[in-house]
Formats: structure tokens, C-alpha cells, sequence
């Protein structure tokens, strides 16, 4: 399944775009995600701490199932008002 | 866009509204881009927003207050984009039967936006 | 007098006034007269004061709070006799460099001016 | 010694007017004054648990001793706002 991917604030040059498309293999999870941008985008890591990942615009948990077509947003820590 | 807006803020709109007769208290919040920030001078600082999911979260915030606080009306409004130093980043006001409410509802938004709301200040210069 | 008035309050001429470089946060209270009043319903609310005492402690209670709190500025204003229903009975308007001390030094202000300063409410009808 | 005394709000009908003279001896102090008072206006005594006293515009303690001229104001709770 493909899910759709996208990315604020200070992460943007981590993983270096705004938003891009993510191949996942069917039930995996918002971890199973986090883990592949691991593999392929180390400098994450000093974020994971901080990080909260949204799907569909709700906060999700590491465990949530992810399915075709979801709107997956890493969330850094936030700095409105 | 409700509540997120690249224009600039005034508070005259929420001046205009009239309180309902049962409510004796508004407090009103504005934010305001400093001069200093992390210890250099600055002109603008630039906001982000992850839009329809800081609209959504709002959204049912202000229901949330509104039900937790008795608040009979709510404002709120964040800026986006580069603000000048003095404008208005953020306004938030509220209307309650009593003072009490009114304080707590408005900085119980105020930290749930700090908190939870996907606004990002980007840079500044 | 400075802080108590026989006129209608607007809050206008406090947002005119413009904000300190280093202040951040604005916080105002509006205090309005409700309809019901002990379970009836009012026309108007009916204010005296001690005006030589209440102006004497107000001035000396904005200093502690300027110094207090930080406050770059306080506005504060209570109207006297005949205050009809959704009027300004009081306006108490901080600035101040971060949100914490304007919400604070706000509150402060409104709780000893509920708890000390010589204001009655001497009627209703 | 003539010391002037102001009431408020809800106490006025219970002296019968916002201010009068009261003769007092010297070294008087707020106590005695209270003790003057109740002697001659009984219905006071029930004001006396939330009542507080000013002299010269200042909250003052039942051993302040008056003076000549002083004002002296009998405050009921206060209710502004």
C-alpha cells in the first residue's frame, strides 16, 4: 500500500522534501513507518524523542495500523503563539 | 481557513461582539512578536502551520472550552506567515458567566495551542 | 481620579496604547454587568466608592504589580454609580514580556480589587 | 481630641449618615472607637466579624491609636468588580 507522507518545520532538510510517497507492506504501523525513514534518513534519530506522527490530521500512536491512502504528517515539537 | 489566516490580526472583529447578558467576564489574550528573540533583534519571525489538522484540532478545542469553561463565546485567531515585530501572532478571547471561567478557558486554549496546535515558528530575521 | 470614573468605560483608549519592543503578552479583563443579579433580574447596578482610599491603594497596587510581574504597562479603570446591564463596570489591561506574568499580574490585580479596594455595590434595580 | 468618621455602602443606615465627629480621648485607639460606636449603634455588633477599619486611607489594626483629625472610615466587605 502506498501512504502519503509529510513533513514540518525544522524536519523538512532531514528528510529533505516537504511530502513523498511511502511504499508500506499491508498492516504496517506508524513504528513500522518510523523504522523504514530510520534506515534511509539517520539523522531522524536526534528527533525521535521530540516527534509525534499524525494520520489522517489526528495524534497517533506507534501502534496505529496504517491503510491505503493515509495522510501520515511527522510532528516536531510545536512553537505557535 | 477558521482560525489560521496569512493576513494580519486586529482585534477589532472580536471588539464588535456583543456579550450574551448571562456573561459578566471576557479576557481577551494577544500575542505579539518581540524585538528579541534568543537574545538577537529580529524584524519578523516566520510561522508554519500544518493547516487542515491545526483547523481540525481547534476546532474541537474550542468546543471543549466552551463546554469545560461554560464559555458563551470564544475568539481565536493565529497568524501566519512572516509577522513584524509589535504585530499580533495570536488573539484569543473569551466571554464567561463569571472571571474565574474566563481566565481559565482562555489559558487553557492558550496552552493547548503551546502544547498541541501544528504551528511552527520557521525562522526568523 | 485616575482610576475610578462617574463616565462609561471603552476599552479603546487602552488599545490604543502601543506595545513595549520587549513585551510579548496582552491580557485585558472586561468586568460587565449581568441581567440576573441574586436570582432576579436588573436594569442597572448601582457602585459608590471610598474614592480618596480606592484611588490611593490602586496606585499603589499597579506599582507591585509593575514590579511584581514586570509589567510594562497597566491600564485600570472601575466606573461608579449607575452601570446598566452589559456595560463596563471595570477594565484591567497588562502588558508584559511572556504570557505567564500577563495572565498573572492581570488576576492580581482583579483579586485584590475584589478582596481590598473600598468599591461597593449599593444597589440594583 | 475630634477625629471625622466616614461609613459605607451597607452600614450608612446602620449609623444613620456617611459621616459625623466623635470625641475621643487622648491615646484612643481604633478599639476604643469600635467599643464607642457599638455602645451607641448595637446593631453594628452583627457588621463587626467582616469589618474593617481605615485611618487616613490606610487598613488599620485595632491598636492603632487616632489622632487629631484623623479620618477614620468603617469598610464593610468590599464588593467592586
Amino acid at each position: 500500500m502506498v501512504i502519503s507522507l509529510m513533513v514540518f518545520a525544522h524536519l523538512k532538510p532531514v528528510l529533505g522534501a516537504e511530502s513523498c510517497s511511502v511504499n508500506l507492506p499491508e498492516g504496517a504501523t506508524v513504528n513500522h513507518l518510523l523504522e523504514r525513514l530510520l534506515a534511509e534518513y539517520p539523522a531522524l534519530r536526534e528527533w525521535l524523542p521530540s516527534l509525534r506522527v499524525a494520520v489522517n490530521c489526528e495524534y497517533a500512536a506507534l501502534n496505529t495500523v496504517l491503510h491505503e491512502g493515509d495522510e501520515v504528517a511527522l510532528i516536531p515539537p510545536v512553537s505557535g503563539g | 481557513m477558521r482560525f489560521l489566516t496569512y493576513e494580519p490580526l486586529s482585534p477589532e472583529e472580536w471588539h464588535r461582539e456583543v456579550m450574551d447578558e448571562h456573561s459578566g467576564a471576557s479576557v481577551e489574550f494577544l500575542g505579539v512578536v518581540r524585538r528579541m528573540e534568543n537574545g538577537a533583534p529580529i524584524e519578523y519571525l516566520e510561522y508554519e502551520a500544518y493547516v487542515p489538522m491545526a483547523e481540525a484540532l481547534l476546532d474541537r478545542l474550542i468546543q471543549q472550552a466552551r463546554e469545560q469553561f461554560g464559555l458563551s463565546k470564544v475568539y481565536f485567531r493565529h497568524r501566519l506567515g512572516a509577522i513584524r515585530v509589535g504585530e499580533i501572532a495570536v488573539i484569543i478571547g473569551v466571554h464567561a458567566p463569571h472571571r474565574a471561567e474566563a481566565f481559565a478557558g482562555c489559558q487553557f486554549l492558550l496552552e493547548a495551542l503551546k502544547r498541541d496546535i501544528p504551528i511552527w515558528k520557521v525562522g526568523a530575521r
